[in-house]
C-alpha cells in the first residue's frame, strides 16, 4: 500500500475518532450531519444528505442546492463547512451564519453518481412547492424516478395545492410509483398506480411495472396487462423511432454525398479527396468556435451560422484550386483522377495533421442543438433534427441554383454538351473551376453539420468517402434527385436492418444489396436513358 | 405496303410495327420496312428521324417497346443480344467511325473475321494461311495494303471509313448496316465508296443510311425516308425526292 | 502452354524483364545464405524478407494490369482476391502450428480457444493439407471473381460503376473479416506462424526460398500474362477496352472475355497474397480495406498502365519510396511525398515511367514501330481510354 | 553484389532494359547504405504510427519516448553514452509494423523498442522480436492472453482495469443489469468474455447482460443508444461497460448526451477514453461517467512527481495545454525500467536486459513504485474516475494497494491454469495442472 495512502487512511480514522467522541458534545444531529460533508467520505455525504434534507432546518434546501451545483465548500482540517453563493457571499452551513471568508484549505464537495442521485431525491421533495412550475414539474419527476416512501407525505401535500395540469399529473405518477413500491400501500391504491402507469405508458413506467416485485394477484394481474399494452404500443413505436433513425442517417449520407454529386456525378470527376473538404468544413467549424471562445464568448450560439459561409468559401476555393492546379488537365481521363485526387487527398490528411495535431478537435454543440425532445414515445435529438432540415434545405438551394441562375444554366450546358457551350460564348474552364468549386464548398458545409455529430480529425473524410460514393452510384450518377432517395433509401435499411442483424452484418448485408441492385440497374435508381448517355 | 407483307417470310430483314420511347420521347414510332435478300437500300431522313435507333433494334443493342424484328424470316432479333446478333450475320458500320485505333490495320481486320470467337479459339490462336490471304485481299479491295502496319489511329478519317467497311467485309455477314459511309470525306473517296459498296451488294444484302444525296443517287437504289420515326415515303431517289412531304420535312414548314 | 504462345509472349522487354528477375530470384537468396554476414555483398536476411514482400505486390500488380491495362476493367477491390489468397494460406499455417500455439490445443487456432470455440469450423476442414490449402489459394479468390464477374458483366456494369462495386465488395468483405464470429481470427488476423511443408518460417533458408519462389511466381504470372496479352485473345481484350460494344457488333462475347481475365487475374492475386502472408507472417482484415486496393491501382499507374513490366516496376518503385520515406528524419513527412508522387505521376506522366519510356524510345527509333507488329501492339497503346 | 550482377545482365541487353536495371541498382544500393550504427551512442526504437487511423492515439507516446530520451540524455544518458532515438512511422499499417520492427533492430541496430498500440500490431511485431531477439515495450492496455520473453507489458491486463471497474459498480453504485458495448475487435470480445464470466460468478442472471459489437469508426449510434435506454428501463440499475475504441467513441458519447441519458440514470464506464480521446468532445453532458485506468492527469501526489512530470511534459511540448494519459504513464514506467535493468547489468544486450528486468521497480507517476512481474507485465494501482467538466478526470475510487497485472485471466476456461514465468520457469504460458510448458514457449 503506497505510504501516503495509508497516512491518509490513518488520518481519515483519526478524524472519525474526533467526530465521534468530541462533537457530539456541543452539537445536534443536524450539526453533525452538516459537518460530515467535510469527511470527503462518499458514504458519509450520502448520509449527511438523507439526514439533513430530512431535517427540516430551513438551511436544508440551501445546502443540498449548493452541493448540486459544487458551490458546497468543506475545510477538512476544521470539518467546517460553507454555502458559497452566486453572489459571493458564505454562510456557514451549520449555523446559518454570514463569514467573511471562506478558508483557502476548503475545497467543493464531491459527489458520484449515486449521490447526484441521492441529491436529486432530496431536492425533489424539497422543491415540491416551490413557486417556479418548471422546477416543481422537475421535482416531481425526480420523485418519480427515486419514488422514495419518505417522499409520499411531500408529494399528498403538493398534490392538495397544486393547480397547474401537467405538474399535477407529474405529481400524481410520482405518488403512483410511490405507492407501487410502499409496501404497506393497499391493494385499491397499488391498482390505482397501476393504472396512472398505464396511462403514462412509456420505458419508464415500463420499468416500474417490469421491477415491482412481490405483489397480490389482482395488483399483478393488473400491472401484467398494462405492461402488455405498454409494450406493444411501443413496439409501434419502435418503428417510427427505425424509421427517423433511417431518415436522420439518410440525411448524413446525403449532405456527404450532395457535393459529390456534383462533382462526380454531373462533371464525372472521381474525387476521391471529396471526403477531404468535408474535414475541412469540420476544421473550419473549429477554428471558428476557437476564436469565438476566446474572443467573443456570447457569440458561441452563432458559431455554427458563421461556420456556414465561412467553410463554403475556403473548401469552395480549396476545390477551385485544385481544379485549377490538377483536374483540368485530367479531363476525359476519369480513372487518372481518381489516383490523382486520391494522393490528393493524401496530402490534405498530413496537412490538417501537421497543423492541428492528430487528436480530435472539440466542436462543441451550440444550445439549440444540444438535447433532445419526446415525440410521443420516440425521443428526437435536435442535432439530428436540424441536420435533416439543414440537409434538405441545402438540396433545395442547390436545386434552384442549377435551375434558375446563369451559372446553373451554364453548367448544365457544360455538362450536356461542352463544345456547343463554348461555341455559344460559355467560358468552359470558368464553368468547370466553378462547378468543382461549388461542389467542394457544398462537401465543406456538410463538414460543419457532420462536425456536431462525429470526430473532427484528420481521418473525417475518409469515413464518409465510400459511403458517398455508394449513395451516388446507387441513385444513379448525375441525377441530384437519385442521390436524394438513394440516400435516404439506404439510411432508412439500413435502420431497419440494423436492429434485426446487428450493425456490422447490418451494413455488410446493404452493401451486397447495393451490388445486387447494381446488376439489375447498371446506371443505378434514376438512370438516363437513351443514346445520349452512350455516346 | 400490303404487297411486301405477303413476302414478309422471305425477306432478309422485316421490321413490322416496332415502337421504342426514350423518357416518353417516341424515337421510333410504328415503324415498319422490309428488305429483300441481295437488295441494297438507301435510308434517308433529317436528323432525330430515328434512323441510328432503328440499326440499334436491329443489331440489339436497343430493345423495341413492341413490334416485331426478323431476321431471315425466321430469327426473332429483339429477344437476342448484339453477339449472337453478329454471329448469326448481321454487321454493322457505325456513324462515327470506331474502329480499334490503339491496334494496327491488320489486327482490326483479323479481330473481324468470321472465325470462332470462343474464348479458348482465341488464346490457342495461331494464324493460318486462309485467314492472311482473306485479310490481304480485303486489304486491297480498301486500298489500305501500303498501310496495315500502322495503327488504325494515325488513319485519316476516310481511311478509317474504308477500314471499317473493310472490317465488314472480313465480317462477311448476309446483312450489312452502314450508317453514313461518307460523312466527312472528299468526292472522289464519295465516288469510290458507292463504287465499293455496289461491288459488296453483287454479294451481300446491304442497308445504308445516308445524308449525301449524290451519294445516295450514284448508289442508285430504292430509298426510304424516315421521318419521326416512321417511315414517309419509299421509292426510287426521284420519287422520292419529289415527295412533297419529303421536301416539307427537309426543308422546313 | 503450348510453345508457339511462348516464343510468342517474348519480345524483348520481356525476356529483359525475366532475365532480371530470375536473376535477383537466385543471386539475393544465394548471397544471403552463402556470404558471410559482414560482408559488403550481403544481403541481410531483413531485406530478404522486405523484397520478397515487393516482389508479391508485383504479381498483384501484374494481376491489376492484365484486366484494366489491357481490358478497361477498373478494379478498386484487387486486394480481395489477394487477402483472400493470403488467407487461405494463412489458414494453412494456422494449422501447421498444432500443438505450439500458446493454448497446446492441437486442432483449434489460439484466437479460438480463448473465445471459447468448441469445435473446428466446417470451412476450416482440409487446410491441414497443404495441396488443399493450395488449390483454395486459386480456387477462393477465382470463386469470388466468377461470381462476381458472371453478375457484373453480364449485366453490362462497366466503368466507375464496376470500379466502386468492386470496392463495395471488398468493403463487404472487410466488414465481415473484422467481425469475429467469422471465424478467421477478427481484427488480430492469422499469425505466430510456425511451419510451412516442415521448415520454419523464420528460418533464414526458408525466407530464402520463399523469395526464390516468389520470383518464380512472378516470372510465371508475366508468362501467362504476356500469352494473354499477346494471342489473339489479348487484341480481343484491347479491342474491348477501347470499344466495348464494336467488339460486341463483331460477335464476340464481351463478358466471357472479361470474366475469364478476371477471373485469371484474381487466381493471380490470390497467389500473391498467398506468398505474402508468410513472408511479412500476418494477415488480418485490414488487407480488404478499399485504400489497399487503390493503392495497388497506384502501382500500375506509376510503372505504366498496360505494359505489365511497368505494373511489376510500378508496385516496387512506389513500395520502396514508402520503406524509405518512412524511416528517419522524413517520416513525418512521407504521406506528402506518396501524396505528391501521385498527383506528378498522372499530371506528368500519364503513361507510366515504362509507359514513357516506351513512348520516346519508339520515337527515337520511329522506323522500328514498323517492322514488328507485336512490338507495335505493345508501344504503341497510347492513351488507354476508359470502357464505356 | 546482387546490384552488380543485374547491372551486367542488364548491360549485355541494353537497350530497354537500362531504365528498369538502373532502377534496381539504385534501390538496391540506397538500401544497403546506412545499415552502420554509430557506436557511441545507444539507440532507442520507437515505433508508433504517426499517419493513418491509429495516428490520433500513437502520436502521443512517439513524443514522450522522445520527451524521455531528452530527459535522460539531461542527466547524462545511460552507461556513458546518450541516448538516440530512431523513429519510424509504420502507418497504421499491420505488415509495415513487422517490416519496420525488422528494419529497427537489424538495420538500426536499436537496443530496445518501445512502440504499437493496437493489438495486431502487436502481433504482427511478436515474430520479429522473438527472431531477432529484441525488446519490444508495449504500453497499451490490452485483452492478455500473453506472455512472451521479448516483450514487456506495461499497459493494463484485464484483471488491472476492468474486473476493478465492474466490482466498482456493483459496489458503489449498485449495479444489477449491465451492458457490455464494444468494437468488435480482440481486446472487446476477450475483455467481455472474462467480463462475463466474472458477473455469472457473482450471479448476475443471462438476460441482465446485454453484449454488443459495432464496427471500427462507427458513427451512427442512435439504434445503440436507444437500446441502452430501453434495456436500462427494466426496474434494475444498468450500466453500460464500454470497451469501443478510439474513434467511435466521441459519436457515442455525443448522441448519448444528447439521448439525456446522465451519468446518474445509466453511467458508462469505459476503458479506452482518456484524457487524449475526451479532447475531443465536449464533456459536460459527460459529467459522471466513469473510466477506468491506471493512472489519470488529475492525480495529485504527495511527492509532487505527476505534478512535475505534467510541467515539463507541457514544456517540452510547448504546449500548456497538453493532456497527459495512461498509456503515457505505461511508457514513463517502462522506460524507467529498461534504464534501470541497463545499468544493473551494464550492458544493452537483450538477453542481459531481459533476465535482468523482472523484478525491477520504478515509481509510477501516482505516487507509488510499480515492479516488473516474472510475467512480464506490472504491477499497478486501478483507479475509477467520473469525466469532469473541464475534460479531466475526477478519482472516485481506487484499489487499496497495487495490483499484479495476470498475464492469463482466470475467468477463462482456456487459460485459468496457464501463468506466465521468466524468471522460474522460462516459460511464458505453463500449465500449473500439468506442469508442463505449452507449445511455443519451451
Amino acid at each position: 500500500m503506497p505510504a501516503h495512502l495509508s497516512a491518509r487512511l490513518c488520518s481519515l480514522a483519526l478524524s472519525l475518532f474526533l467526530i465521534a467522541f468530541a462533537l457530539p458534545a456541543f452539537a445536534g444531529p443536524f450539526e453533525d450531519a452538516v459537518a460530515k460533508f467535510a469527511n470527503d467520505d462518499f458514504s458519509d455525504t450520502e448520509e449527511a444528505i438523507g439526514v439533513v434534507a430530512g431535517s427540516g432546518n430551513k438551511l436544508a434546501f440551501p445546502i443540498i442546492s449548493a452541493l448540486q451545483d459544487g458551490r458546497l465548500m468543506a475545510d477538512p482540517d476544521s470539518k467546517k463547512v460553507y454555502v458559497t453563493g452566486a453572489d459571493g457571499k458564505s454562510i456557514d452551513a451549520a449555523t446559518g451564519e454570514a463569514v467573511a471568508s471562506v478558508p483557502d484549505s476548503a475545497s467543493a464537495v464531491r459527489l458520484n453518481n449515486r449521490l447526484r442521485r441521492s441529491v436529486d431525491a432530496a431536492l425533489g421533495s424539497l422543491t415540491l412547492q416551490s413557486p417556479d412550475v418548471g422546477t416543481r414539474l422537475q421535482a416531481a419527476q425526480s420523485v418519480f424516478k427515486s419514488h422514495e416512501e419518505t417522499a409520499l407525505e411531500a408529494v399528498d401535500a403538493a398534490l392538495a395545492k397544486e393547480s397547474n395540469k401537467s405538474v399535477k399529473t407529474a405529481l400524481g405518477e410520482a405518488r403512483a410509483a410511490i405507492l407501487l413500491f410502499k409496501s404497506d400501500a393497499t391493494e385499491v391504491e397499488k391498482l390505482e398506480a397501476v393504472a396512472t402507469l398505464k396511462a403514462r405508458g412509456d420505458q419508464d413506467a415500463l420499468a416500474l411495472l417490469t421491477g415491482m416485485g412481490d405483489q397480490p394477484d389482482s395488483v399483478t394481474k393488473a400491472a401484467a396487462s398494462a405492461i402488455s399494452s405498454i409494450q406493444s404500443s411501443l413496439a409501434v413505436w419502435s418503428t417510427v423511432q427505425n424509421a427517423w433513425y433511417g431518415l436522420s442517417l439518410g440525411s448524413v449520407l446525403l449532405l456527404a454525398a450532395i457535393g459529390l454529386a456534383i462533382t462526380f456525378g454531373v462533371m464525372g470527376v472521381i474525387n476521391m479527396a471529396h471526403g477531404e473538404m468535408v474535414m475541412l468544413g469540420a476544421y473550419t467549424t473549429f477554428v471558428v468556435q476557437e476564436v469565438i471562445r476566446t474572443r467573443y464568448p456570447g457569440l458561441f450560439d452563432y458559431s455554427l451560422l458563421i461556420a456556414v459561409p465561412l467553410a463554403f468559401v475556403v473548401a469552395g476555393a480549396i476545390g477551385v484550386l485544385i481544379e485549377r492546379s490538377i483536374i483540368r488537365f485530367l479531363y476525359g481521363r476519369p480513372l487518372e483522377t481518381l489516383l490523382a485526387t486520391w494522393g490528393l487527398s493524401l496530402v490534405l490528411q498530413q496537412a490538417v495533421r501537421t497543423m492541428f495535431g492528430p487528436t480530435n478537435r472539440e466542436v462543441g454543440n451550440p444550445s439549440w442543438m444540444s438535447g433532445a425532445f419526446e415525440l410521443g414515445q420516440i425521443t428526437i435529438t435536435y442535432n439530428r433534427l436540424w441536420i435533416l432540415c439543414f440537409t434538405l434545405a441545402v438540396f433545395a438551394i442547390l436545386l434552384a441554383m442549377l435551375r434558375y441562375t446563369a451559372l446553373g444554366l451554364e453548367m448544365r450546358a457544360v455538362t450536356q454538351n461542352r463544345r456547343m457551350a463554348a461555341s455559344m460564348g460559355i467560358a468552359t474552364s470558368r464553368v468547370d473551376a466553378l462547378t468543382f468549386g461549388l461542389g467542394s464548398g457544398i462537401a465543406g458545409i456538410a463538414g460543419v453539420a457532420l462536425s456536431q455529430i462525429d470526430n473532427v480529425s484528420p481521418n473525417l473524410g475518409q469515413s464518409y468517402i465510400i459511403d458517398s460514393f455508394m449513395v451516388v452510384v446507387f441513385g444513379g450518377v448525375g441525377n441530384l434527385w437519385g442521390t436524394l432517395v438513394g440516400a435516404f433509401t439506404l439510411g432508412i435499411a439500413n435502420k431497419f436492418l440494423e436492429p434485426v442483424a446487428g450493425a456490422v452484418l447490418g451494413k455488410i448485408a446493404i452493401l451486397v444489396l447495393i451490388i445486387l441492385f447494381i446488376q439489375k440497374r447498371p446506371r443505378g435508381l434514376f438512370a438516363l436513358k437513351g443514346r445520349a448517355v452512350e455516346a | 405496303m400490303n404487297v411486301m407483307d405477303t413476302r414478309a417470310t422471305s425477306a432478309m430483314l422485316y421490321l413490322d410495327g416496332v415502337h421504342v420511347s426514350f423518357d416518353g420521347f417516341h424515337a421510333i414510332n410504328n415503324l415498319s420496312l422490309t428488305l429483300e435478300p441481295g437488295e441494297m437500300r438507301a435510308i434517308i431522313g433529317p436528323n432525330g428521324a430515328g434512323k441510328t435507333t432503328m440499326m440499334d433494334i436491329i443489331t440489339g443493342k436497343t430493345k423495341p417497346d413492341e413490334g416485331t424484328v426478323l431476321f431471315d424470316g425466321v430469327t426473332d432479333l429483339t429477344r437476342l443480344d448484339e453477339t449472337r446478333i453478329a454471329e448469326l450475320g448481321i454487321g454493322r458500320k457505325f456513324q462515327k467511325p470506331t474502329v480499334f485505333e490503339s491496334q494496327t490495320v491488320q489486327d482490326n481486320l483479323l479481330l473481324a473475321l468470321n472465325v470462332d470467337h470462343s474464348v479458348k479459339a482465341t488464346l490457342f490462336w495461331r494464324g493460318s494461311k486462309a485467314e492472311s490471304e482473306r485479310i490481304d485481299k480485303v486489304l486491297e479491295t480498301i486500298r489500305l495494303t501500303e498501310a496495315r502496319n500502322r495503327l488504325a489511329g494515325s488513319l485519316s478519317h476516310g481511311q478509317k471509313q474504308w477500314l471499317e467497311i473493310g472490317m465488314l467485309l472480313a465480317q462477311d455477314p448476309k446483312l450489312l448496316l452502314v450508317d453514313e459511309p461518307v460523312a466527312g470525306m472528299t468526292d472522289v473517296e464519295t465516288h469510290l465508296t458507292a463504287e465499293l459498296l455496289k461491288e459488296i451488294n453483287k454479294t451481300h444484302t446491304v442497308m445504308v443510311v445516308e445524308h449525301d444525296m449524290t451519294f445516295v443517287r450514284e448508289l442508285g437504289v430504292k430509298v426510304t425516308c424516315l421521318h419521326e420515326g416512321t417511315v414517309l415515303a419509299e421509292g426510287t431517289i426521284d420519287q422520292v425526292s419529289s415527295n412533297e412531304r419529303v421536301i416539307e420535312v427537309y426543308l422546313g414548314r | 502452354m503450348t510453345p508457339h504462345m511462348l516464343t510468342r509472349s517474348l519480345d524483348r522487354g520481356a525476356t529483359i524483364f525475366l532475365a532480371i528477375v530470375a536473376a535477383c530470384g537466385i543471386l539475393i537468396p544465394l548471397s544471403n545464405l552463402l556470404l558471410p554476414a559482414d560482408s559488403f555483398l550481403q544481403v541481410p536476411t531483413y531485406l530478404v524478407a522486405l523484397w520478397g514482400k515487393y516482389v508479391c505486390y508485383a504479381i498483384l500488380a501484374l494481376a491489376i494490369d492484365l484486366i484494366w491495362g489491357y481490358c478497361g476493367i477498373l478494379s478498386l477491390g484487387h486486394g480481395a482476391f489477394f487477402a483472400l489468397g493470403g488467407y487461405a494460406m494463412g489458414m494453412y499455417l494456422m494449422r501447421q502450428i498444432g500443438t505450439r500455439g500458446v493454448y497446446g490445443n492441437p486442432i483449434l487456432p489460439d484466437f479460438m480457444v480463448f473465445l471459447n470455440w468448441q469445435k473446428l469450423p466446417w470451412y476450416w476442414y482440409g487446410f491441414d493439407m497443404f495441396w488443399f490449402a493450395a488449390l483454395m489459394v486459386l480456387f477462393v479468390p477465382g470463386l469470388l471473381a466468377f461470381c462476381f464477374g458472371w453478375l457484373a458483366f453480364r449485366s453490362r456494369v462497366t466503368g466507375v460503376y464496376l470500379s466502386i462495386i468492386t470496392q463495395a465488395m471488398t468493403y463487404a468483405l472487410l466488414l465481415a473479416f473484422f467481425r469475429n464470429d467469422f471465424g478467421f481470427g477478427g481484427n488480430n488476423g492469422l499469425t505466430d506462424f510456425k511451419d510451412i511443408l516442415g521448415f520454419n518460417v523464420q528460418a533464414e533458408g526458408t525466407r530464402a526460398a520463399l523469395f526464390a519462389l516468389s520470383c518464380l511466381a512472378l516470372i510465371v504470372g508475366f508468362l501467362i500474362c504476356r500469352a494473354i496479352v499477346s494471342s489473339k485473345l489479348g487484341k480481343v481484350l484491347i479491342a474491348v477496352r477501347d470499344a466495348e460494344s464494336r467488339t460486341r457488333f463483331l460477335g464476340y462475347r464481351v463478358e466471357s472475355y472479361k470474366l475469364f481475365v478476371f477471373t485469371v487475374s484474381a487466381c493471380m492475386a490470390g497467389v500473391a497474397g498467398a506468398l505474402y502472408v508468410p513472408q511479412v507472417g500476418i494477415i488480418n482484415p485490414s488487407e480488404f480495406a478499399p485504400g489497399n486496393s487503390i493503392e495497388a491501382v497506384i502501382w500500375v499507374a506509376v510503372g505504366g498502365r498496360g505494359t505489365l513490366v511497368g505494373a511489376a516496376l510500378g508496385a516496387v518503385v512506389v513500395n520502396y519510396a514508402k520503406t524509405f520515406f518512412t524511416s528517419g528524419v522524413l517520416a513525418p513527412y512521407w504521406l506528402f511525398m506518396l501524396g505528391a508522387l501521385f498527383i506528378l505521376v498522372t499530371l506528368l506522366l500519364p503513361k507510366g515511367i515504362v509507359g514513357t519510356f516506351n513512348a520516346w524510345w519508339a520515337q527515337s527509333k520511329e522506323k522500328r514501330a514498323a517492322t514488328s507488329v507485336s512490338a507495335a501492339a505493345e508501344d504503341g497503346v497510347t492513351e488507354p481510354k476508359m470502357a464505356e | 553484389m546482387f546490384s552488380k550482377s543485374t547491372h551486367d545482365i542488364a548491360a549485355s541487353f541494353s537497350r530497354r532494359g537500362v531504365l528498369a536495371a538502373t532502377a534496381g541498382l539504385v534501390l538496391g544500393l540506397a538500401s544497403l547504405t546506412g545499415a552502420k550504427a554509430a557506436d557511441d551512442t545507444i539507440k532507442v526504437g520507437v515505433l508508433h504510427s504517426l499517419s493513418g487511423t491509429m495516428a490520433i492515439s500513437e502520436t502521443t507516446l512517439k513524443d514522450t519516448i522522445l520527451f524521455l530520451i531528452d530527459e535522460q540524455n539531461k542527466k547524462g544518458g545511460v552507461l556513458g553514452k546518450k541516448l538516440e532515438a530512431v523513429v519510424v512511422d509504420p502507418a497504421s499499417n499491420w505488415p509495415l509494423f513487422a517490416e519496420k520492427a525488422r528494419e529497427l533492430i537489424t538495420k538500426d541496430k536499436v537496443s530496445v523498442v518501445f512502440g504499437c498500440w493496437t493489438s495486431v500490431s502487436r502481433k504482427s511485431v511478436l515474430p520479429v522480436f522473438k527472431e531477432l531477439n529484441n525488446i519490444l515495450f508495449y504500453p497499451v492496455q490490452y485483452e492478455g492472453e500473453e506472455s512472451e520473453r521479448n516483450v514487456f507489458y506495461t499497459g493494463a491486463a484485464p484483471n488491472q482495469q476492468a474486473i476493478p471497474a465492474v466490482d466498482y459498480l456493483m459496489k458503489e453504485e449498485k449495479v444489477k443489469r449491465w451492458v457490455l458495448a464494444g468494437t468488435d475487435y480482440v481486446y472487446p470480445r476477450t475483455t467481455n468474455k472474462i467480463l462475463e464470466a466474472y458477473l455469472k460468478s457473482k450471479g448476475v442472471a443471462q438476460e441482465d447482460i446485454m453484449i454488443n459489437y459495432t464496427p471500427f469508426g462507427h458513427s451512427d449510434w442512435q439504434t445503440i443508444v436507444a437500446d441502452i435506454k430501453k434495456f436500462g428501463s427494466a426496474g434494475k440499475k444498468t450500466a453500460v461497460v464500454s470497451t469501443i475504441n478510439g474513434d467511435a467513441n466521441v459519436p457515442f458519447y455525443k448522441e448519448l448526451g444528447n439521448q439525456g441519458i446522465k451519468a446518474k440514470d445509466i453511467p458508462v464506464v469505459a476503458f479506452s477514453v482518456g484524457e487524449e480521446e475526451l479532447a475531443g468532445i465536449d464533456t459536460k453532458p459527460l459529467v459522471g461517467h466513469l473510466a477506468a485506468w491506471n493512472y489519470f492527469q488529475s492525480i495529485k501526489t504527495k511527492d509532487g512527481s505527476n505534478e512535475k512530470f505534467i510541467k515539463d511534459w507541457q514544456a517540452y511540448t510547448k504546449n500548456p495545454k497538453r493532456v497527459t494519459n495512461d498509456p503515457m504513464e505505461a511508457h514513463v514506467i517502462g522506460f524507467a525500467m529498461w534504464v534501470k535493468a541497463v545499468e544493473k547489468v551494464k550492458s544493452t544486450d537483450p538477453d542481459k536486459v531481459i533476465d535482468a528486468l523482472p523484478g525491477i521497480e520504478a515509481p509510477n507517476l501516482t505516487g507509488g513504485v510499480s515492479k516488473m512481474l516474472p510475467n512480464h507485465h506490472i504491477t499497478k494501482p486501478v483507479f475509477i474516475g467520473e469525466i469532469k467538466g473541464n475534460g479531466q478526470f475526477d478519482v472516485v475510487w481506487k484499489t487499496p494497494g497495487l495490483v499484479a497485472g495476470d498475464a492469463w485471466s482466470k475467468e477463462l476456461d482456456g487459460s485459468k491454469d496457464l501463468i506466465g514465468d521468466w524468471v522460474g520457469k522460462k516459460c511464458g504460458n505453463f500449465n500449473t495442472k500439468t506442469n508442463k510448458c505449452l507449445g511455443s514457449g519451451s
